[in-house]
């Protein structure tokens, strides 16, 4: 009997003070934020500065070395770079990275040579950007084309021109020169 | 407008209780007498007794149908539900059945019964002083009925009176 | 005939306004529910969300209608009707003011037990024609438990009939008073006794958290209505969310003086005309702040409590609630045949306990505070986010 | 069969009455026809129900508008109607528990 009555009132006390928990959550204030169009400032400006979201390349600043591609361990990224006209060196063709596939390794980032900035807003040339809304309707969506597809048709043609004008131009000084090196296949 | 809803109603029970006694599939059936009992209290209704229209359905509805709903379920488990009787086949229940008709029409012509257009009392303060005064026995006994039933039922049903025998030579009668 | 045609139309109105309260208090729930678990909930459609239900009944009319191969399709396609009929069907002589009700049956409150019992010949045949063994599992699982639930139901109802000594509803307001003195909770202990046991019958019969294992979405892919979708599986939900509203206005109609606003409030207002409409206005907003009272302390519960095992679930029913409810039906009996109304033991208990509920509520928001302070958040009561 | 053609059947009692003799038929039709225990209980409750129906019917037009007796009748039988389908269900499981059927045809050890 006593224990009868003990459980009765147990329950009761038990449920009137969960009851007050919950009653006292009620009159604070949540902690959710609206994501993304209610917030106080923009969410990659408040992540901390190693933060890895989407790779990104800077074109510009890419000597095209393919140092990158080799060091990705999942083939994320496909690059070529050739010798064109527009600068010295190699001249980037197409540079694209599927982000359905990448892990956020940060290989290739440590492997690219390039480097520009002070201290504060220093990045490699192939580097995570802050930004992590990459999501897409369809599945292409996810491929990322730097360079975008006419340019890069066009990139190529130019390629094709300059490697046709060495090669003529490497036969009239001599015939039995040594073989020029092309970019990477 | 009194009478078209009274046909109504009288065709919905007619229509209840045929499909109990016609349909071949016992949980048709046992929804035909739902259906014969909901409109049954209607016809209740019809005869001033409100307080005995919902004890109709808060007995039946709420009992005993869903008492019968879980025996079906739970012995019959959706398969073995097409149960009509071969030996005693549909002949001799039609007789049978015809010659209770018969008696039952007998006894309407000679009830004696007039027409009657009886206005709508309310019940319940009557009943209960017809049931506390001068029908007080028989509603204790049904109280002691009743609690006899609860103890029973509880009886019949605990594990260790039932006696486990071997079921006649069936596949599932591992239990 | 033109009676005929005024009932459909206050008919049609109460289908309505039961539709429209019910999809409403979903967004209540919801916004309740996340604010109880420090997030915002739904708050984009409309001002404050207030229309996601309109949102969200569209889009269950889009989807497909799919009844499931080997299940009983008639039984399957008129199951959540009988479900929400059950619910409607108890709220006609629910009096919502002198003259806002359907029809003032004589049964009452007889009645109102009566017509719950479709929601479980719903439930079980939903259960059972979806050809799932969830669905049966939860159907039977629902129907033992409200069948359960009505025998304490039913003894906490006998209390109030003894002590209004009418099942009718109005005559129960009529006989209780408009200040908490006067109302039933807090007329004497047994009566507060049957208030606490008709409360968790009702939370039991509406399928509700604690009591909700029929539709236990860990274990039983949320029981009866797993097979459902679209409008049918909106069926169901409306009949969950307007039978919250017969429980918040069955409780304070029984238990907390109903819609009795005004103070001298005496039966020969129930002529015809002598009772001023703003009084009916005015009690008719006090009865739903009751109800919604009610209706926010039932979905409180839900966000606070674990669900039960169906062992412990009959364990309460039978062991406990049945017991206590017989014994305040005996209780109640003796005591208003030694307690006469208006003697002096009826007075002392009525001021007692009425100022035992008071304190109960004082202490109440004591611990709430005291939480607060444990907790060292800062107190921020706006409910808009 | 003229009484179909009154002028307010619902006020008449023989057409409550031949209701209530198309339920009671219906009910020995399904009784004997059945071979299902629970097909049997069925039965057995529209006949009460033909019963009661009576019983209301015979109180409500006997013009005598204080007596109640058929309504406490038909409530009895209501009640009694509840306490025979509990305890047939209770037989009825007890019955399956060992025999795993409901047909009266496997029940037949008392047929000698």
């Amino acid at each position: 009997m006593t224990t009868y009555l003990k459980n009765i009132w147990e329950a009761s006390a038990t449920v009137f003070e969960g009851m007050a928990i919950t009653f006292s959550y009620l009159l604070q204030r949540p902690i959710t934020v609206q994501y993304p169009d209610r917030l106080k400032e923009p969410v990659p400006k408040t992540l901390p500065k190693n933060y890895r979201g989407r790779l990104m390349v800077d074109t510009e600043l890419c000597t095209a070395c393919a140092l990158c591609q080799k060091a990705c361990p999942i083939d994320v990224i496909e690059m070529k770079g050739a010798r064109t006209e527009r600068k010295k060196g190699l001249t980037l063709i197409y540079f694209n990275i599927y982000h359905g596939k990448c892990m956020y390794c940060n290989l290739c980032v440590e492997a690219c040579p390039a480097e520009e900035g002070d201290e504060e807003a220093h990045h490699t040339a192939i580097y995570f950007k802050k930004d992590f809304e990459g999501s897409g309707y369809e599945l292409k969506d996810l491929v990322e084309q730097f360079i975008p597809r006419e340019e890069a048709i066009q990139r190529l043609k130019e390629a094709e021109e300059t490697a046709a004008k060495r090669a003529a131009k490497a036969a009239a000084e001599s015939a039995p020169a040594e073989p020029k090196k092309e970019g990477n296949a | 407008m009194k009478d078209g809803i009274f046909l109504c109603i009288a065709a919905v029970t007619v229509f209840g209780a045929l499909v109990t006694a016609f349909s071949r599939s016992i949980i048709n059936a046992a929804l035909g007498l739902l259906l014969a009992l909901v409109a049954i209290a209607g016809l209740y209704i019809f005869l001033s007794a409100d307080f005995v229209a919902v004890s109709q359905i808060l007995i039946y509805v709420g009992g005993v149908m869903v008492l019968l709903l879980f025996g079906i379920m739970l012995t019959s488990g959706g398969d073995n539900i097409f149960s009509n009787n071969p030996i005693m086949g549909a002949v001799p229940a039609t007789l049978i059945t015809t010659i209770f008709g018969l008696l039952g029409i007998y006894v309407v012509n000679t009830s004696g019964l007039t027409f009657y257009q009886g206005a709508y009392r309310a019940t319940t303060r009557d009943i209960g002083h017809f049931l506390l005064r001068e029908y007080i026995l028989p509603f204790e006994l049904v109280s002691v009925l009743i609690v006899v039933l609860i103890v029973g039922a509880g009886v019949m049903l605990r594990k260790e009176l039932v006696i486990v025998r071997q079921a006649p030579q069936k596949k599932e009668g591992k239990k | 005939m033109t009676q005929f045609i005024y009932m459909f139309i206050f008919a049609v109105i109460y289908l309505l306004s039961i539709a429209v309260a019910a999809g409403f208090l979903t967004v209540v729930e919801r916004r309740i529910a996340g604010r109880m678990q420090s997030r915002i909930g739904p708050n984009r459609v409309g001002p404050q969300g207030i229309v996601q239900w309109i949102a969200d009944a569209v889009k269950a009319l889009q989807k497909e209608d799919i009844i499931p191969t080997d299940a009983h399709s008639f039984l399957f396609k008129i199951a959540p009707y009988l479900v929400f009929m059950g619910v409607f069907l108890t709220l006609v002589p629910i009096p919502f003011g002198a003259y806002t009700l359907m029809e003032n049956l004589d049964t009452g409150i007889f009645y109102v037990l009566a017509m719950a019992s479709f929601v479980v010949i719903g439930v079980m045949m939903g259960g059972w024609a979806s050809n799932n063994k969830w669905s049966l599992l939860g159907g039977m699982r629902s129907a033992a438990q409200m069948i359960s639930y009505e025998v304490p139901a039913a003894l906490a109802v006998f209390v109030v009939v003894v002590m209004a000594g009418t099942l009718n509803f109005q005559k129960i307001v009529f006989s209780q008073g408009a200040s908490p003195v006067d109302w039933y909770v807090f007329r004497n202990p047994f009566a507060f006794i049957a208030f606490n046991i008709f409360f968790i019958a009702a939370l039991a019969e509406g399928n509700r958290v604690p009591f909700d294992i029929p539709e236990a979405e860990s274990e039983l892919v949320s029981g009866y209505n797993t097979e459902y979708s679209g409008m049918r599986f909106l069926f169901f939900f409306l009949a969950e969310w307007g039978n919250l509203v017969v429980i918040g206005a069955l409780v304070s109609t029984l238990f907390f003086g109903g819609w009795n606003f005004w103070f001298e409030y005496t039966l020969e207002f129930s002529v015809p005309g002598r009772y001023p409409i703003r009084f009916e206005v005015l009690g008719f907003l006090w009865f739903l702040f009751k109800v919604s009272i009610f209706v926010f302390i039932i979905i409180w519960i839900r966000w606070t409590l674990p669900r039960l095992r169906i062992d412990q679930l009959m364990d309460i029913c039978w062991k406990y609630m049945v017991p206590i409810g017989l014994f305040a039906s005996i209780g109640i009996l003796l005591w208003m045949y030694f307690v006469p109304e208006k003697s002096l033991a009826d007075t002392i208990m009525r001021y007692s306990m009425t100022s035992f509920g008071g304190l109960t509520i004082l202490y109440f928001f004591y611990r709430v505070f005291q939480n607060l302070r444990v907790t060292k958040a800062k107190i921020y009561a706006n409910p808009f986010v | 069969m003229n009484f179909l053609f009154f002028e307010g059947i619902s006020q008449n009692p023989n057409s409550y009455l031949i209701l209530a003799i198309i339920i009671f038929c219906a009910g020995i039709f399904t009784v004997l026809t059945r071979k299902n225990i629970i097909g049997i209980l069925l039965g057995i409750e529209l006949m009460l129900n033909a019963g009661a129906l009576n019983f209301i019917a015979f109180s409500f037009f006997r013009h005598e508008s204080a007596d109640y007796s058929g309504h406490v009748f038909a409530i009895f039988v209501i009640v009694l109607a509840a306490a025979e389908a509990v305890v047939a269900l209770a037989i009825l499981l007890a019955v399956y528990q060992q025999r795993r059927s409901v047909s009266t045809d496997d029940i037949s050890d008392l047929k000698g």
